[in-house]
């Protein structure tokens, strides 16, 4: 477009595009701002600014709560959480590359085989674990 | 066969090394140098760097049409491989610290000062509009962004404009604390900021479709990095499809970077690599990340003013982007100045913002100039 | 400058915004709803309903040719992802059920009547034979066959035929039930069917090989479906290819999912979707979805009848496919009837033969009215 | 093709496709029912219709199998196996995102490690995990 | 609709079924059988023999312009695939036990001789120089290597190359040991290797890069196979981006690996492989193992002579590649002679070695043939 | 090119391209040697030649060096290892498809809930798991 204009014009051109430019994306990020406000308002949880409770990073919210309770009856159960480690622990060895669902249900496959070899809840079990597409 | 024997000596490299090629296998060797024992950016500066040293061993010709990295370059020339970087970036991010401290996106848009200034700078330089854009957009502190946008505007630039990008997003640690320590005083860098509000699940779903629809309706040159990076965050915080997510974050943003820091690194033949307008760029980048910096930190101040002292305005300094180094910068420089301050998540508010808000200014700059 | 200003606004979304889009954008944000929060297939159906979203924001041009989601239709326009869908299904679908108890294969074809007599019901509402064909394919209740069909037969309604059948196979528990109740009695219902033979590995091997030999050899277009379904399960029950079949269950489906839901439901445009036909085309889905459940139970109730009671007629309504939700059905309704019934595998036998069966009829289809 | 066809030439057409259609259907899934048929004859196990066991789904078999021995000694083996469960669950926190047949492997080089610092066998181990492509 | 039938019926694949589509079904079956139960490279050989299963299935069209193999067939055709599985590789390889002695990369160069000698056979059998050199290059017994080279050579060929490449390549603990012992002495099977010396960090980071520079340097034309080869080891030596490097190795791969696989074996129509130049191939590719062997084994007892016994000469026979079979048939022959004995990891040198040996040799043909 | 020649052409033209073949790849396998050669006298390791340690595959050093640490403990810190075991299994029980780093930081969550709920440290750990594309 433009190839030899003097200081000033290139000057002029910046600065216009600086503007329009600043200003387009405060503008676009504002509104953002104000849609946040608005979720805040309608959604927030009321429980908020709680001490050391700050974010619910989805990270980790579950294994907290999981490790907590594993904690709360770690002196009661024990030998069953050693035996729930173990389990796992074999579980993953042997299955490896295969997946979370898999690990899952042989645990629970586990949970089964001290009652009963093979029932057809088991099956459920592995079945619900196939995704639908 | 002598006969045979010449011929195809007259086809090996060394017949057609030059000392340019010497230079340039020189330059992809301390990148794969700075990459590996320095950690600047490897996932993406060591396969740039591999592809620059394959393009410039003469008569490979991989990028020549039919070459290998010829087709792998196509992602890049149809604008295919940024978004899907985007769409895993959006899978892997979490937007909840901006979520609970909403007005620190603000400082996600001052912070691109850096890109208009640099632009104006480049302008002066000599450069046209088109190569002004593409350079400035080095300030947006974003790999995938500037990538699309210099291979929009104008791909000769490329290869220089990606590695400047990367490599300053790798000097962060040691281009923002001089500044952000000149704009501030020790007792504004000491302020504590109090914990943030817990943010529902229902927030963090709705607002990637907010901020799509909002931002795509404003500018819609945005659509593809602002579409891809808000489907990845929906995929992820949805909960419900946690395999596409998953694979979102993972697999495929790993293959398509392979492929896009290949073919980035193969455009930097020597030819057009060592030109004058590189050695411009670098100190154009520098000036880029360094003006980000400050707008960022200047808004701060400002925001640190108004509200009475709530707002430590090292965080502005976040809102370059370059995620999580520039937050975790915050976090260094912050905890410098009082032993018992975490900045850290509060610097995510305006990092993230950042991302978003050089997406903007890429779709800005695409519209006007391209 | 304001000039530019002006310029730039006329480029936003806004100025180009009509209501026809803001209804499509509600469309799309109800899918993210049902998708997201009541679990309506949320694989596909969530990025259908955001590739849905993003095409309907004015001035993307995403679609538009050299837009990145143009690029990412190529895939649904040549043929290539539903097939690649079908060899990971392939490689996670476990078809001892259906060879220990071959005679269940029956009730997956049964359930085709649903196909066919839609595709009357869809020549006497008016649609050409094509587009009757693509409409009636919704009754295979199988996504990936329903949008290869579509796309070949008749592009113009892939949106809504893609969406109508993700939204069926979501709503089977409420579709089927009623149906199985009113075409049975409780006494057949009640019946228990006794426990499967175990399938040894060596006819879990040859069976997809002879499939694809018998299948193909008598419908040669049914050979994209049903070969890659087979190489996949090949792959699986080999044992011998344990990282190829991982990965086509996983990685390969997830990142194939991705670019075709997103695709498919880009092709949704206002112009497009917001037509009689589509309201047509959810009508003759959901008459499709209740005459292959019945052309099942029907077919069950007379091997019940046949067999002397050793038949639960139930397991006919999974003969529609909709893996594994409408075996899922069956399993509940039956213990509704009889608390110790367990019919969950048994249903699975004809669940994956509809998979089979549709299929099949896909490719009729194609071979006929293609 | 046809456009503009009576309501008894829409039915003709409709009804043939369906004849054809489900003829066919039911044809290919007939001959498949046969082919099962004489698989079943050829290849089915003997030891079918044993109470408790009814499907070798092939999720399971592994693993139950596994699981019935380490249950047969738990008693006995209980150190040996928590030994084996944390160097399982160590060696996958340690690994991450490796897959299974690493772990595998570390476990193998754990056993060694009892007796011999890093033998050959050990890296005949790790070297056979390399597919060959 | 009785002709509607007819038509139908004349479009099955039944009609156009020929007997010589029946012997190429049966070959099918036969290398999934050897797949599967004798596990013959399955990784490759499964779904090489499923593409040439769907291919012979007459009617289907897969490989006709449009048909879904036909574009996966494109990654071969354009030459993406074998360097994209080369990447996987390299991130797969080690070179310790290279790097750790380094003299033996010379038994890689040695076992090339098998491809030359097989380019003379090929002439005398009245290949044209592009066929035989196409043949020849079998005796790299390195899949994607024979892959590519065929591709450009002879693409006529490719089916029956790549079948009797992996063929024999899993027949390597069949084809090696009876010319291992007629070669050497039991003495010198006898010999024990010393132990190998620690290898740095740093040699392994700097090999990959080095490695390329000079071969690249020297033939241009193997810069595709070692380029990405050398990539791949590179980002799993590095340490820093391990992400990439198990991406490369795994998922990547194996995606490759299934759309190569498949394609390839789709080429292996009736009236391109029952000819007498499949059977000319085979025996070819048996003579191209032997002698290969041969050549790798006879400059491992020159070596042995001239370190004084310091090297057993069978670790030669590892240099023809056929990773990491070849290696292990040299463990377990070099036991047999002697209880003691491990030979493993020093036959692991040559292994690799030959890996980069058969990509040179591929340039080199390239080049003048190609 | 060449079509029908009298053997002795074929011959010649076989053998020539055998030693220029041969050649080159000797050439450029040898250089390779001379390379390795080099970088064995400016990098190789001192220590090299240790019986009983001879290669350090990278895929075994890190877990061979944690399983070390952890055997050399094992009698001291066998209540404190069960625990993060049990803690690891059970982290991987829940969090299944996710990948290592979710796991590690797991794992330190636990370490620090022990002494306090949910430390901004914590965060910190986390973040640093986010690669930065
Ligand atoms: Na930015
Ligand atoms: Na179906
Ligand atoms: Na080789």
């Amino acid at each position: 477009m433009i190839k030899e204009v003097i200081i000033i014009e290139k000057l002029a051109y910046g600065l216009n595009l600086t503007l329009i430019g600043l200003g387009t994306v405060f503008f676009v990020l504002f509104l953002l701002q104000m849609v946040m406000k608005a979720q805040e308002m309608l959604f927030a949880k009321k429980t908020a600014k709680q001490t050391g409770a700050m974010m619910d990073l989805d990270v980790n919210s579950e294994s907290q709560k999981v490790a907590n309770e594993q904690a709360a009856n770690y002196n009661d159960d024990m030998q069953a959480n050693i035996l729930a480690a173990i389990t796992a622990a074999i579980s993953i060895y042997i299955e490896g590359q295969q997946r979370s669902y898999k690990v899952v249900s042989v645990r629970k496959v586990w949970d089964k085989e001290a009652s009963q070899a093979w029932t057809l809840t088991g099956q459920q079990n592995i079945l619900s674990s196939r995704d639908s597409f | 066969m002598l006969n045979q024997l010449a011929n195809l000596f007259m086809e090996t490299g060394f017949t057609m090394l030059t000392y340019k090629h010497i230079i340039m296998i020189g330059i992809a060797c301390l990148l794969i140098y700075l990459a590996i024992v320095k950690e600047y950016e490897p996932l993406l500066l060591l396969p740039i760097a591999f592809g620059m040293l394959l393009v410039n061993l003469p008569g490979g010709n991989l990028m020549e049409e039919g070459g290998l990295i010829y087709w792998f370059y196509k992602g890049v020339e149809l604008g295919i491989y940024p978004p899907l970087i985007f769409l895993g970036i959006g899978a892997m991010t979490d937007f909840s610290p901006l979520l609970a401290n909403p007005k620190t996106i603000l400082l996600g848009a001052a912070a691109q000062l850096g890109i208009f200034l640099t632009f104006i700078g480049a302008l002066f330089l000599g450069f046209s509009p088109q190569s002004a854009g593409a350079i400035s957009i080095i300030g947006g502190a974003d790999g995938p962004t500037a990538i699309l946008t210099a291979s929009i505007l104008d791909k000769e630039l490329l290869p220089a404009i990606a590695i400047a990008a990367y490599s300053y997003m790798a000097l962060v640690p040691i281009i923002q604390p001089p500044i952000m320590k000149a704009l501030t005083t020790p007792e504004e860098r000491a302020i504590v900021m109090g914990q943030l509000r817990t943010v529902s699940q229902k927030e963090k779903i709705i607002f990637p479709v907010v901020v799509t629809i909002v931002t795509v309706l404003i500018l819609p040159t945005a659509a593809p990095l602002i579409g891809m990076l808000m489907l990845g965050n929906l995929l992820k915080e949805s909960g419900v499809v946690e395999r596409l997510s998953k694979t979102a974050a993972n697999e495929l943003i790993n293959i398509v970077t392979i492929f896009l820091a290949l073919s980035v690194g193969a455009t930097a033949t020597a030819e057009r690599f060592l030109q004058w307008e590189t050695i411009k760029i670098i100190f154009l980048g520098l000036f880029a990340f360094s003006a980000g910096t400050a707008g960022g930190v200047l808004l701060g101040k400002l925001m640190s003013l108004l509200t009475g002292g709530k707002v430590n305005p090292l965080i502005g300094a976040a809102g370059v982007s370059a995620v999580p180094m520039a937050a975790r910068v915050v976090q260094k420089v912050g905890r410098e100045a009082n032993e018992t301050n975490f900045l850290l998540m509060h610097a995510m508010g305006p990092n993230v913002a950042g991302v978003i808000g050089s997406a903007v200014v890429a779709g800005l700059l695409i519209a006007i100039l391209g």
